[in-house]
């Protein structure tokens, strides 16, 4: 009927993926095995059984079920784990993409529309693979008089210092992958990195309207770290530390919510517009410039620009969380963890297996980690919430309000903290504690 | 461990700090001093100064950095290039930099320095703060002027004078 | 009474501080359309509107065809508000050729051609959202356009180019029970209306941006020979159907909705409003129009006019539209000119952008309830 | 803790809050403030915080001249001496400003930055430990960096003030890193510890010290436009607003010799060095090079400022005897005092030939004598005092400066070749200043006409023809105004 | 704590001494901004080294105060070198040549 | 403070319409419902019939081959074009019949006015999407053909908000 | 296409049947009182440089030579109150070698006036080859009197070819730039195929 599409032949798509499972094991083989094996070569080896615990004996002992579970307690004592896994960047990033699953739907929601709805045949779920495979296979476009350099690297930064700032995020007791004691510190300094990958990739581009946003977004994330940092003073001022983790711990009794709820509302502000969310997308004002600094990029650089994003959504939302919102502490809702297991085994079917001890996975860090979670997610859908509701402010709007109102705010808060401090209500050797 | 560490970051400072005096791009110029910053910063956190670092970055990549890069790429394209020297200046300059380094070089090997003892605890950063509220409390108040008069002679200059005034709403 | 002019549009001295910016026609910024604009940072210091990309000769071709084969061309300007722009026509051509137009005809005319409005608003209301990024301000007119065009497709059979009015009334009468079915979703809709106030036009946000920016005074607009919406909202009471009442427009209940303010959020109020009416103008007709007769007066195959001109106006989304038509004896007419409130309005913009921030561009512009095509015909 | 009441502090108050309130109230205030609302203003403050540190000295709640505390500050007669001359050039300066300023754009700006330069200028003197020196120093010097380049849509200020400020940030980051090399080497950053610490020091630590001493002389040097270091300040004080330019040469420069009063010649003294020597030199090279290079100047404020390089030669002869001679630092103290009012109203009565005529050169100020004759006598008056005339208060100055130089030969073999060298700077400085009187008043001008002189401009010339006559007259209680502020140099004075 | 202190004060002379050629070489506004950023981070970089080594937090202090110091120098020193572009078009210093004498 | 009013009841907006149901129209699956089948013209009363303006359909027993649609057509379009058929008709001697290319026509219905003989009308199909030109070109043959669509969605309101059911 | 129509062929000729509607004085069934009284207006004060070309309801035409529309609409500006234009239209007469160029005139300001539309009307010469803005098709240019005519006459210039003297920007608004052929709305510009 039509010239455009092939006509189909099941011998040839048999041969085709037969082939292409050829070449995947002969690849895998060649270039994937010895990278499992290098990588393993620098994970910490743990002592089992008095035996060095050798990569080639882990996959040897991998066959037997009764052995794999310490192979994986000592996977998940070693940094390696924590940086990539658990708190790190796995655990951000399927929460991000999640996030990008439910912004879509939320906003459609919102907007009386359905959303992605045919990828995965349920409500679309599988769009964001669907739209990352895109991303991946599509061409990466370069314009000619580009800083090559800078412009390939620019994405690349900007994931990297998502991750950064990830990693400085405590998710249940003990569970972060660098426990600073000037984390919140440490924050602010990380923060401080992204104006100038943005400001580098819109210049390296060498278009205009990638430099304009350029220049909007430094304006924007500079003039709103100000109040970004004076809004949280008054919890160091309260607790008197910069750890994040003695800052969750303070607040097992009251949120600091309850008494700093100006701050709140600055702090909140202010990711809003360092995440360039509507109302404060000015970069991406599609209207003035097309896409602002975001607009020369092609393929997966701007698929990386996005995870990188959505990291750093899923990074504020976890700072609010922690500092407002009393991170991991909550009711135990979590069953406890059964001591049979750890102390009799788990029988299942012909196999006994014996667990000798699970210190990570317990109660408390399960609980932590639920909690954590869903008070993130719920933040997350706050910060959408806006995106539905407000059109863009504008730029000189939107300095004003940056350096008279929410200055002004956070200033009100610091001496709301001081009073707190003075009165001896909060702080150290308060009333409440 | 800790030598690898220090002799790649002095490695990376110093190759940088070279490099963003002499790469022909300005902005990578700038880059480069962003890196030298970064790698003090880096000293510091081997000094067990972590709050020093963590203002360092925050100060110089928050800020200053983003300053200068603005101001860089504020001028044209042809002058972020660096124009061709005079090179006996330049021959001047590198025995300039020899005497300095080997002159200031020879007095610090030969001074004492290399015998002061380390065991001593690392400060905490607590009491830096200590430190700000009462031996330094003047300072602090005088540093608050200093930059009060710094914001106000940067905005002031910065300003373009003919625009108007009703043109501004603020 | 008439204050001292304006100066005209001068071409501004060269500077080498001065950048110039061409808005357009590939712009997201701009329709089919392009403005030169010349920004001295993020001042606009002259605009210059360039339209004619999308010009096609509608009122030369109207001088090859008849009156009848004229309207299936005559609404290709404004698709989305076809009836309206083929209303005055259908009106002039009535004159010329001496036509008297059914009763129930008029009602079904005024029905479709206030459904029409709402359509072209709703389009343009999604496009001013997105203007400013609001997102779902684009989607729900979108959405909710959908009630109007059902109706209007139960009527006429197409969603956008209805070609329903011809010269002596409409083309068919109405589908059984459309009364019943008009008055459940204009009731629906007429809710739905009033739930943008909420979240579009008492958004502080909104009304930060486009609050005071783009201000014509109540003067400037008469003299500038604005209309509209753009008119109504400088203070300007004037409604074609009020003050020149054409078919049954006199019996009906309705108001001119008119602001003082004259800036972009009261053009964009305006129209709003003026839906409202429209809901209000439609259940209305459904009331008074008679329940049955004829709704067409039958044409000679190839009607010829005499040697006459009229011009007719009607209100339409953009406000007065205007036909000019002028008949020689033969069945085609010998000139007709269509005045159309976008390109009426267009003057309006190198005086309102002038000085303005180049971030309230989308604003201004769009709020003049500009249609580029319609403008260039 | 220091105490709250203490002079330093409440100047701080009273000038930085006036000097952060300025621009406040310009930013509130809806239509544009005058220029002389806000120099009001300031002067208000400035008389008050004089008036302020006349009434600690009279009431004597002013510590003896201690050059040591535990604190960052001390409130001392060496403080309040130096406070006194730096806030009459303040005043000196705004009161000129009065009519410079007029018509320009943000006067409150203009006025707070003068302030708070004040405040910093000000703590130098008072300031008794090496961060407090250093921040002191950065309030001094970056609202004047700003200042020397106000006049935006002036390239020649621009380049002064660009030029001032690589220099001026050069000179900064050496003194840090000086202070970094005194803390390593003592532990602490208070003046008295370090200097404990440097004469405790073990031999082979002694050349860091030295290194030290030599990066904060570097360092002050900049500021006090010593002869290696000089090569910014004829620019920058031709370019700069001619009364900034006033703050430059009279204020600032002070200050840098208050700093190093306070750290170099304690240094000296306490590594028993033969610095002062080298301080000679430098003395003699100065002078001479600034008569030298101001001889062949063109332009009034281009010639005074060479002319105030020479006077920081011979203020150098006083440090550089200081550990010889009981009287060298009482002169070089009142050289300073005199050489601020000298300066800064030859300054002033530039600024006023600058705004009403509009010429800088020396060759359109023909008959000037005529045309706006107060000025020019104030002119000539402050000329005649920095050429050390005798019945004006420079004499008595010089005078002392060259007999504590002849003095001090009694103990080092070199010092009466100091005096010489002045004298001898002297009768060449008369050259240029003479030449600069005889194009005033023994030349035909192009007009005879009189021209309306500023009022503020006639004010600094009235207050400055007396200061300098009356003290030329009776210089005795300055005499001991400076007495009492000197400190005693010892070594043993400086164990705590 | 492997490294000992002589290091550190050795990379914060080999910093200063490049920076010091910076200032000699270079007649770029900017660049010479860069020099004199780097003097101070080499004095910083000493600062902290001498306080590991030194029973107080004053090193640590004064090292802030500088960072801060040097922060609003930069900004102001900025501030100057774009009214100059402005002025001039041109950042070269040598290229300013309205003042002569 | 109002600024921070409106801020809440903007959000309050939103979310209150995360309750309220969705009005998307999935198109392929399915299908909305129209009123009548198609457009229609009693050249008698000289009134039509509403419908939808759909593809054309042509009673081969009523065409006369008379032009006047084509005539109609002419000023609009011109996509009308009489072609030869190979049938043969009392009514219609020179054996023409509109053949009717879609790719130039525009649903105006002012052929189906044009036809005194009731020959031709239009329905209520509209896909007529397809990958070369030559296929939008329909013959009269094809133009017989009755279409079958089956549309059976409509919108419903209810409390809880309008949606296609 | 199968058959040749008649209306093509009709209108192919194009024969002047109603050049001059000016000069015919259609006579209405009824004047209009109030329209009548406005037109009389005008009459009275120009005499017999104007001529009334109808009085239907709401609608009245008012013929001006070329040399005096400017007072004529200022007249009509200031005395009767009509403050802007609708449109500005021109109509090409191969035949009399005219082409006439019509404001469509309305009110805002007076209430009375608001379903009233004045139709002014002059006629410039035609030149069978046309070099727009070089030849005697030209008037002077109302855009002194009414200012919203700017744009209109900016479209009746490129499309009839005619100069209005005195117009500050009389450039091309909707046809391209590189627009090289005769102005596309006198008669003898065909559309093609027809």
């Amino acid at each position: 009927m039509s010239s455009i599409a092939p006509e189909f032949r099941l011998s040839r798509f048999v041969a085709s993926l037969t082939d292409l499972i050829f070449w995947v094991i002969v690849i895998f083989t060649l270039i994937g095995l010895p990278i499992v094996f290098i990588l393993l070569f620098y994970i910490k080896l743990p002592v089992i059984d008095d035996k060095l615990l050798t990569p080639y004996l882990a996959l040897t002992w991998l066959a037997d079920p009764s052995r794999t579970l310490p192979i994986i307690k000592s996977l998940m004592h070693t940094d390696f784990f924590r940086i990539t896994t658990f708190p790190g960047f796995g655990f951000a990033a399927l929460l991000a993409a999640g996030t990008i699953y439910i912004e879509r739907k939320f906003l459609a929601k919102m907007q009386l529309r359905v959303g992605p709805l045919y990828c995965g045949k349920i409500e679309g779920i599988l769009q964001l693979m669907g739209d990352g495979l895109k991303l991946i296979s599509k061409e990466i476009i370069i314009p000619a008089k580009a800083d090559k350099p800078i412009f390939w690297v620019a994405p690349l930064l900007f994931v990297g210092t998502a991750a950064a700032f990830i990693s400085l995020i405590p998710v249940a007791p003990g569970w972060v992958v660098a426990d600073l004691d000037v984390g919140l510190l440490a924050v602010f300094a990380v923060i401080g990195f992204f104006p100038i990958i943005t400001i580098l990739s819109s210049w390296s581009a060498n278009s205009k309207f990638p430099f304009i946003g350029g220049i909007r977004a430094l304006h924007q994330m500079v003039s709103f770290e100000i109040p970004l940092i004076l809004s949280l003073l008054g919890i160091v001022i309260l607790t008197g530390t910069l750890n994040l983790t003695e800052i969750v711990e303070s607040q097992q009794h009251y949120w600091w919510i309850i008494f700093m709820p100006i701050g709140a509302i600055v702090f909140f502000t202010t990711i809003l517009a360092e995440l360039e969310r509507i109302p404060f997308d000015l970069p991406e004002a599609e209207s003035e410039i097309v896409a602002g600094w975001l607009t020369e990029f092609s393929g997966m650089m701007y698929g990386l620009v996005q995870l990188g994003s959505y990291l750093k959504l899923y990074a504020f939302a976890a700072l609010f969380t922690i500092l407002f919102l009393g991170g991991w502490n909550g009711p135990m809702i979590w069953p406890p963890f059964p001591q049979e297991i750890i102390t009799e085994g788990i029988k299942m079917g012909p196999i006994t297996m014996h667990v000798p001890g699970l210190p990570l996975l317990d109660q408390e860090m399960l609980n932590g980690t639920l909690w954590f979670t869903i008070k993130t997610i719920g933040v997350i859908l706050v910060i959408l919430l806006p995106r539905g509701v407000f059109p863009r402010i504008r730029i000189d709007l939107l300095l004003h309000t940056g350096w008279y109102k929410l200055i002004g705010l956070s200033f009100v808060n610091i001496f709301i903290a001081l009073a707190l401090v003075y009165a001896g209500v909060l702080g150290p050797g308060g009333l409440i504690q | 461990m800790a030598d690898a560490v220090f002799l790649a970051i002095s490695v990376l400072t110093i190759g940088s700090a070279i490099a963003a005096l002499e790469i022909r791009s300005m902005i990578y110029g700038s880059i480069a001093l962003m890196v030298t910053l970064a790698g003090v910063a880096g000293f510091f956190l081997l000094l067990d100064a972590p709050f020093v670092a963590m203002f360092q970055i925050s100060v110089y990549v928050g800020s200053i950095a983003v300053l200068i890069l603005f101001t860089v790429m504020l001028v044209r394209r042809e002058l972020i290039f660096n124009k061709i020297e005079d090179p006996r200046r330049r021959y001047a300059g590198i025995g300039l930099m020899i005497v300095i380094m080997l002159g200031i070089g020879t007095i610090i090997i030969g001074s004492g320095i290399k015998s002061m003892e380390v065991d001593a605890p690392a400060v905490d950063f607590r009491e830096i703060g200590k430190d700000f509220l009462t031996y330094y409390s003047p300072a602090l108040v005088v540093m608050g002027l200093i930059l009060a008069s710094a914001v106000i002679g940067a905005l002031t200059l910065a300003r373009r004078e003919d625009v108007t005034d009703e043109q501004r709403t603020d | 009474m008439i204050t001292p002019l304006p100066p005209g549009i001068q071409l501004e001295k060269v500077d080498d501080r001065i950048m110039t910016l061409n808005v357009g026609p590939q712009h997201p910024g701009s329709g089919h359309m392009r403005l030169i604009i010349k920004v001295d940072g993020d001042y606009i210091v002259s605009c210059d509107p360039d339209p004619g990309y999308v010009h096609r000769g509608e009122e030369k071709m109207a001088e090859y065809r008849n009156y009848i084969q004229n309207i299936p061309h005559l609404e290709r300007p404004v698709i989305h508000d076809s009836c309206n722009i083929l209303y005055p026509y259908c009106l002039a051509v009535e004159d010329l050729l001496g036509l008297e137009v059914p009763e129930r005809a008029k009602y079904i005319r005024v029905i479709a051609s206030e459904l029409n409005r709402c359509v072209y608003t709703l389009y343009w209301l999604a496009i001013y959202g997105i203007f400013l990024g609001h997102s779902t301000m684009f989607m729900w007119p979108v959405g909710d356009r959908e009630f109007c065009i059902d109706l209007l497709e139960a009527m006429s059979g197409a969603r956008v180019t209805h070609a329903y009015f011809v010269p002596g009334g409409v083309r068919n009468d109405l589908p059984a029970n459309f009364e019943e079915r008009c008055l459940r979703q204009i009731d629906y809709f007429e809710k739905r209306l009033k739930q943008y106030e909420d979240i579009f036009y008492q958004n502080p946000v909104l009304k930060q941006r486009t609050e005071g920016t783009g201000v014509l005074s109540r003067m400037d607009a008469i003299r500038l020979g604005t209309t509209g919406s753009v008119l109504r909202s400088a203070g300007v009471d004037f409604d074609v159907r009020k003050k020149e009442p054409y078919d049954v427009y006199d019996n009906l209940d309705f108001q001119t909705q008119v602001l003082k303010e004259g800036d972009s959020y009261a053009r964009s109020r305006v129209p709003y409003l003026d839906m409202l009416e429209s809901c209000r103008i439609i259940k209305d007709a459904l009331k008074k129009m008679p329940k049955s007769g004829s709704v067409r007066t039958k044409l000679k195959p190839n009607p010829k006019g005499g040697n006459d001109e009229v011009y007719r106006r009607v209100e339409s989304g953009r406000g007065s539209l205007g036909m000019y038509v002028v008949s020689d004896g033969k069945p085609e007419p010998y000139r007709v000119k269509i005045s159309v409130g976008s390109f009426r309005n267009l003057i309006c913009m190198p005086y309102l952008l002038k000085g303005e921030k180049l971030g309230n561009m989308p604003a201004v512009y769009w709020s003049l309830n500009y249609w580029p095509v319609e403008a260039d015909r | 803790m220091i105490d709250f009441t203490s002079t330093p502090i409440i100047l701080t108050i009273i000038l930085g809050a006036v000097g952060v309130i300025l621009p406040v109230i310009n930013v509130i205030k809806k239509e544009k403030g005058s220029s002389s609302f806000y120099g009001a203003i300031t002067l208000g403050a400035l008389i008050a915080a004089i008036g302020f540190v006349a009434y600690q000295i009279i009431a004597d709640k002013v510590a003896p001249a201690a050059i040591f505390s535990e604190n960052v500050l001390v409130d001392d007669m060496f403080g309040s001496f130096f406070a006194i001359t730096m806030l009459i050039v303040s005043i000196m300066t705004t009161v000129g400003s009065f009519s410079y300023m007029r018509g320009k754009a943000h006067p409150a700006v203009y006025y707070s930055l003068i302030l708070l330069a004040s405040v910093g200028m000000v703590l130098i003197a008072y300031s008794t430990d090496l961060v407090m020196l250093l921040v002191a120093w950065e309030l001094m010097s970056i609202p004047t960096y700003v200042l020397a380049g106000f006049m935006k849509k002036d390239p020649a200020s621009n380049e002064a003030a660009l030029k001032y400020f690589l220099f001026g940030a050069l000179s900064s980051a050496i003194i840090i890193y000086g202070i970094s090399i005194a803390y390593g080497l003592t532990g602490s950053t208070n003046i008295a510890q370090v200097i404990s610490g440097f004469s405790h020091l073990g031999p082979d630590m002694m050349p860091l010290a030295l290194l030290s001493v030599a990066m904060f002389i570097a360092g002050f040097g900049f500021k006090m436009g010593l002869v290696p270091f000089h090569m910014w300040l004829p620019d920058t004080y031709e370019g700069a607003p001619t009364t900034i330019s006033t703050l430059l040469a009279a204020g600032t420069k002070k200050a840098g010799f208050a700093a190093a009063l306070r750290v170099i010649v304690m240094g000296t003294v306490a590594l028993n060095l033969e610095w002062t020597f080298a301080l000679g030199i430098i003395a003699i090279m100065t002078m001479t090079v600034g008569n030298i290079a101001a001889i062949m100047q063109k332009n009034i404020t281009r010639m005074l400022a060479y002319s105030s390089i020479a006077q920081a030669g011979y203020i150098l002869i006083g440090l550089s005897i200081a550990p010889y001679s009981q009287i060298g630092i009482q002169a070089a103290l009142f050289h300073i005092l005199n050489h601020a009012v000298m300066k800064g109203a030859a300054f002033i009565a530039a600024a006023g030939i600058i705004t009403t005529l509009a010429v800088s050169h020396l060759d359109k100020i023909r008959g000037l004598g005529k045309r706006m004759p107060i000025t020019s006598i104030g002119l000539v008056v402050s000329l005649l005092a920095l050429a050390g005339v005798p019945p004006l208060n420079g004499f008595w100055s010089k005078l002392m400066l060259f007999g504590s130089a002849i003095d001090a030969g009694s103990v080092v073999s070199w010092a009466p070749y100091l005096a010489i060298a002045g004298v001898l700077n002297s009768a060449l400085s008369l050259a240029y200043y003479g030449w600069m009187i005889r194009k005033m008043y023994f030349e035909e001008g192009e007009s005879d006409k009189r021209v309306k002189e500023p009022k503020s401009i006639i004010a600094v010339m009235v207050f400055s023809i007396i200061f300098i006559v009356a003290i030329g007259v009776y210089p005795d209680p300055i005499i001991q105004f400076t007495q009492s502020a000197v400190p005693s140099i010892s070594t043993v004075s400086i164990a705590p | 704590m492997s490294n000992e202190l002589i290091e550190f004060v050795l990379v914060s002379v080999a910093l200063l001494a490049i920076g010091i050629y910076g200032l000699a070489v270079k007649r770029n506004a900017i660049r010479m901004l860069f020099a004199i950023e780097m003097i101070v981070n080499a004095a910083n970089l000493n600062i902290v080294a001498f306080s590991r080594f030194i029973p107080n937090s004053q090193g640590q202090t004064l090292a802030l105060f500088s960072i801060a110091i040097a922060a609003a120098e930069v900004a102001v020193g900025l501030a100057l070198i774009i009214v100059a572009y402005r002025m001039y078009k041109n950042i070269d210093i040598a290229d300013f040549r309205s003042l002569k004498g | 403070m109002t600024s921070a009013g409106g801020i809440i009841r903007a959000l309050n907006s939103g979310v209150k319409h995360l309750a309220v149901k969705r009005f998307t129209l999935r198109y392929p699956e399915e299908k909305l419902k129209f009123v009548g089948d198609g457009f229609q013209f009693d050249p008698q009363t000289g009134v039509g019939i509403a419908g939808l303006k759909g593809r054309h359909i042509l009673f081969h027993d009523k065409c006369t081959g008379c032009q006047l649609c084509a005539i109609a057509c002419e000023g609009i379009a011109e996509a009308i074009s009489m072609v030869k058929v190979n049938e043969t008709w009392k009514h219609n001697k020179k054996a023409i019949m509109p053949q009717i290319d879609y790719g130039k026509c525009v649903f105006c219905g002012l052929c189906v006015d044009a036809c005194p003989f009731y020959a031709l009308y239009m329905t209520n199909d509209y896909e007529l999407s397809s990958f070369s030109k030559e296929a939008l070109i329909y013959t009269p043959a094809q133009l017989a053909v009755n279409p079958k669509v089956d549309q059976d969605v409509e919108i419903k309101i209810d409390k809880r908000g309008a949606t296609h059911g | 296409m199968s058959s040749e129509t008649t209306i093509d062929e009709k209108s192919s000729e194009t024969v002047e049947t109603k050049p001059e509607i000016a000069k015919k004085e259609i006579t209405p069934v009824v004047e209009p009182k109030f329209e009548k009284s406005l037109a009389e207006k005008v009459v009275s004060k120009f005499g017999t440089i104007v001529t009334i070309g109808f009085i239907k309801p709401n609608r009245i035409r008012i013929n001006a030579k070329k040399e005096n529309i400017l007072d004529v609409a200022t007249f009509i500006r200031d005395e009767l109150n009509f403050d802007h234009a609708e449109s500005v239209t021109g109509v090409d007469y191969p035949k009399s070698k005219e082409i006439e160029v019509v404001y469509h005139l309305g009110s805002y300001t007076e209430p009375q006036l608001a379903k009233q539309v004045l139709t002014l009307a002059t006629r410039v010469p035609r030149e069978d080859i046309p070099n727009p803005g070089h030849d005697s098709t030209r008037m002077p240019s109302l855009r002194d009197v009414f200012y919203s005519v700017e744009f209109h006459e900016r479209e009746c210039f490129e499309m009839l070819g005619v100069y209005f003297d005195g117009h500050p920007d009389n450039r091309r608004l909707l046809l391209p730039e590189d627009w090289a052929d005769i102005p596309p709305f006198r008669k003898d510009f065909g559309i093609k195929g027809r």
